[in-house]
């Protein structure tokens, strides 16, 4: 942020009017200088780092199946008592999840069940999109929590980005991972 | 017959000033918008056409459908006059602000304005002083507490500016030798005022912002201590007939400050028309308020009555006087 | 043209009005402002006799009215200020702290 | 068209000043005022006298008015606005009314002076001249222009003071005093 460089200018600059001019000279550069905000839902969209802790994700293993092993050490931990874990046993005999809901309006995006997992398969991912108009919408259940989007590597850009009403269950549809996306702090340090 | 000839320029004019005048605030929205996003460093609207240039409309469309709220104890004839009181002086400012040099249209001459008064100056001041009315009406006929408080304050507001603004003209009038908005402007062609007379400007320039309530003195709508102030009860149609007054305000004020200190017309460069170029000028004018607006904060009570009786006021007849020595 | 006697009737007219809200009205602010009208229709007659005998005079005399009318609301609206600050009423009939 | 004018602008100036003596709320009294006294402005510039009339809109409604209206509204008087006439029979008044209406009707109907001046009246000139008003007011008139502004002068100060309060006097002085004790 750039500051006004007025100095203590006297009855001198009090009379002339220093200090406002000040003001105007720095406003009027403001006026001409790029702008700062996001475009947000209709052209770009920023990506938080990766240390964000965001919508939930499950991970898979390499023949497809979740890594999840139903232990609910998850839901045991979770402060807000949002996680419904029941397990059962597939056909190779492996103990996985029936059901693994996680209500969204309960969760505090806290990241303890991330720690907790012993079998790294829930994550906390970028995604903040999760507002919604009917409340049962936001219990997601295990085929949400697989289908969400992974962790995004370029945390901490902007992405080009474009609004659809009426699309699916985001609204709001990016472009590919590392396409054209810049470092928005790029022009907020500038100034300084 | 004859009569109705001799009254069809008059009428022409009066439909293009009062058509223009309707439509003027559609563009000003746009433009404070905009320019307060810019300052502020962000973009404005932008969805509604091409970088927001249809959002006026929008907001109008919104304005007109909202529900006429008329608050329960309210002086209801009053409520319903004030905005409609708010609204005539701006128009009538605009019977003597001539726009140009007479023009020939079809081999007769048309004067760009819609009465050359031997007294224009002087209308268009007591004019705009009782713009104040419709402040009044709205505050005292809401019944409501802040409305009331803005009403007052207005009123304190206008007739101690009122004196300042009255003063500081009067080195220009003193020398065009005339209060003809026209012979003004002609007395200005080899000088702007604003050089002979920058305390004179100076003045007038401040005390015609208080003039017209607009930042950095709006204390009668301040929002930050009144709700809204006088039209804190106002809504929809209504509302937008006061934000509708506001904006032809400040383009009187700024058309104002360009006739008297700025050569109206005067030093066109050579490809535009002298109308096209004092509308520019408006245009500047307008543009330098909002940019005002948008730096200053809200002065406190006690001190807009401290600079408006112990500043500006000696500063004015100081003017006077100079000036008035000089020209001897 | 409009005859001369036209003003002379308006101003007879807005002068009996202003005496009618004069005597007859209880609040003070009222007594007030009717007393103005009367300057008023006053100071039509000054000004359209000025205007039939071609005369500037009937003009100066009412500039000299509307600038003695001035002092004399700024003075009296203090008064009443005063008087209501010292728990008196607007009502004409109770202002009698002159009486001996 | 003069005339049409004339009537015009003279009924809404009577029904304003009716107005002005019935409306029970003071504040519609001082608006009805107001647009009575617009009306008589604009009946000046028919007269041949625009600065005159401006001069009305300054100061009349401009400034006069303007105060009228805010010591209406500091005053607070929606209580006062119950009874609108005197309580006791106002006869007297009524009496002295009709008197002055019937003086007014008669010297207006038989005053043989008041007839020799009016006549069909003047044209309404155009644009009359500024100059040579400011030249009578500041040459003959100068010493009543300088009592004037003295007697101005003096109102302002006379107002100033009755408007000052004793008691805020003495408040001011309350409140500095414990401050300076506890220094």
């Amino acid at each position: 942020m750039a500051r006004t460089s007025v100095k203590k200018a006297g009855w001198i600059g009090r009379v002339f009017f220093l200090d406002l001019l000040a003001g105007l000279r720095l406003t009027l550069r403001y006026m001409f200088s790029k702008t700062v905000t996001h475009r947000y839902p209709d052209h770009e969209k920023w990506v938080p780092y990766e240390r964000h802790r965001g919508h939930h994700f499950i991970k898979t293993n390499d023949e497809g199946d979740v890594n999840c092993v139903a232990c609910e050490l998850c839901s045991q931990i979770c402060p807000c008592d949002c996680i419904t874990v029941i397990p059962y046993e597939n056909e190779k005999g492996d103990r996985r999840p029936k059901v693994f809901d996680i209500n969204l309006a309960r969760c505090l995006y806290c990241g303890l069940c991330e720690d907790a997992c012993p079998a790294d398969a829930i994550k906390l991912g970028q995604e903040y999109e999760v507002a919604c108009d009917h409340r049962p919408k936001l219990v997601v259940h295990l085929e949400d929590l697989v289908a969400a989007p992974r962790k995004a590597e370029d945390g901490g850009q902007v992405r080009p980005a474009r609004l659809e009403p009426g699309g699916k269950r985001r609204s709001v549809a990016t472009a590919a991972a590392g396409a054209e996306s810049h470092d928005w702090w790029r022009h907020i340090r500038k100034g300084k | 017959m004859e009569y109705v000839l001799a009254l069809l320029p008059m009428l022409v004019k009066m439909a293009i000033v009062v058509g223009v005048l309707l439509l003027l605030p559609l563009p000003l929205t746009w433009m404070e918008r905009k320019i307060a996003a810019h300052i502020q460093q962000r973009p404005g609207p932008m969805r509604v056409g091409w970088h927001g240039l249809l959002q006026p409309l929008a907001d109008a469309l919104k304005l007109l459908t909202k529900e006429d709220h008329i608050p329960a104890e309210a002086d209801r004839r009053l409520f319903a006059m004030a905005p409609v009181v708010a609204l005539v002086p701006p128009f009538l400012v605009f019977t003597a602000i001539p726009f140009g040099e007479p023009v020939q249209v079809f081999g007769t001459e048309v004067t760009l304005m819609l009465s050359d008064m031997n007294v224009g100056l002087l209308f268009i001041l007591a004019v705009s002083g009782i713009g104040v009315f419709g402040t009044i009406l709205a505050g005292w006929a809401s019944n409501s507490k802040y409305a009331v408080l803005g009403s007052l304050r207005s009123i304190a507001q206008m007739i101690s500016y009122e004196i300042p603004m009255g003063f500081s003209v009067i080195g220009v009038v003193m020398l065009a030798n005339s209060m003809n908005l026209s012979r003004i402007v002609a007395a200005q062609e080899d000088l702007w005022n604003v050089v002979v007379q920058p305390v004179g400007f100076f003045v007038f320039f401040i005390a015609g912002l208080a003039e017209a309530q607009r930042i950095p003195f709006d204390l009668p709508e301040a929002e930050g201590d009144l709700g809204a102030g006088y039209h804190t009860e106002y809504s929809g149609i209504r509302f937008s007939l006061f934000m509708l007054a506001e904006y032809l305000v400040v383009v009187m004020l700024a058309a104002l400050n360009v006739l008297l200190f700025f050569g109206g017309w005067q030093g066109s460069p050579f490809f535009l028309p002298d109308t096209v170029w004092f509308l520019l000028k408006i245009g500047f004018f307008v543009w330098v308020f909002m940019w005002f607006r948008f730096t200053f904060p809200r002065y406190r009570y006690d001190q807009l009555m401290a600079i408006g009786w112990k500043v500006l006021l000696p500063l004015s007849l100081l003017n006077i006087l100079v000036s008035g020595i000089l020209m001897l | 043209m409009i005859p001369a006697a036209w003003y002379l009737i308006l101003a007879a007219v807005l002068f009996v009005i202003g005496a009618a809200g004069v005597l007859l009205r209880r609040n003070v602010l009222i007594v007030l402002m009717s007393l103005e009208l009367m300057l008023n229709s006053v100071t039509i007659n000054l000004v359209a006799f000025g205007h039939v005998l071609q005369d500037l005079r009937g003009q100066i005399i009412a500039i000299f009215i509307i600038a003695i009318t001035a002092a004399e609301v700024a003075v009296a609206l203090g008064i009443l200020v005063a008087l209501l600050r010292n728990n008196h009423s607007l009502e004409v009939d109770e202002l009698t702290v002159m009486k001996g | 068209m003069e005339q049409a004018f004339f009537l015009l602008l003279s009924a809404v100036a009577v029904g304003a000043g009716l107005l002005v003596v019935i409306a029970r709320d003071p504040i519609h009294s001082a608006l009805a005022l107001v647009a009575c006294l617009v009306q008589i402005a604009a009946l000046y510039v028919l007269l041949g006298a625009p600065f005159l009339a401006v001069i009305q809109i300054f100061v009349y409604v401009g400034a006069v008015m303007v105060l009228f209206l805010f010591v209406i509204m500091m005053l607070d008087v929606r209580k006062e606005a119950q009874a609108r006439f005197l309580p006791k029979a106002p006869l007297p008044g009524l009496i002295v009314l009709v008197i002055l209406a019937g003086e007014l009707i008669f010297l207006l109907l038989q005053s043989a002076r008041l007839h020799a001046v009016m006549g069909p009246g003047q044209p309404v000139s155009e644009q009359p001249p500024v100059a040579e008003l400011s030249l009578l007011l500041f040459q003959e008139y100068l010493l009543p222009f300088e009592v004037a502004s003295v007697i101005l002068l003096v109102a302002l100060i006379g107002a100033v003071v009755l408007a000052r309060s004793d008691e805020a006097d003495k408040n001011a002085a309350q409140r500095k005093a414990p401050r300076g004790a506890a220094r």
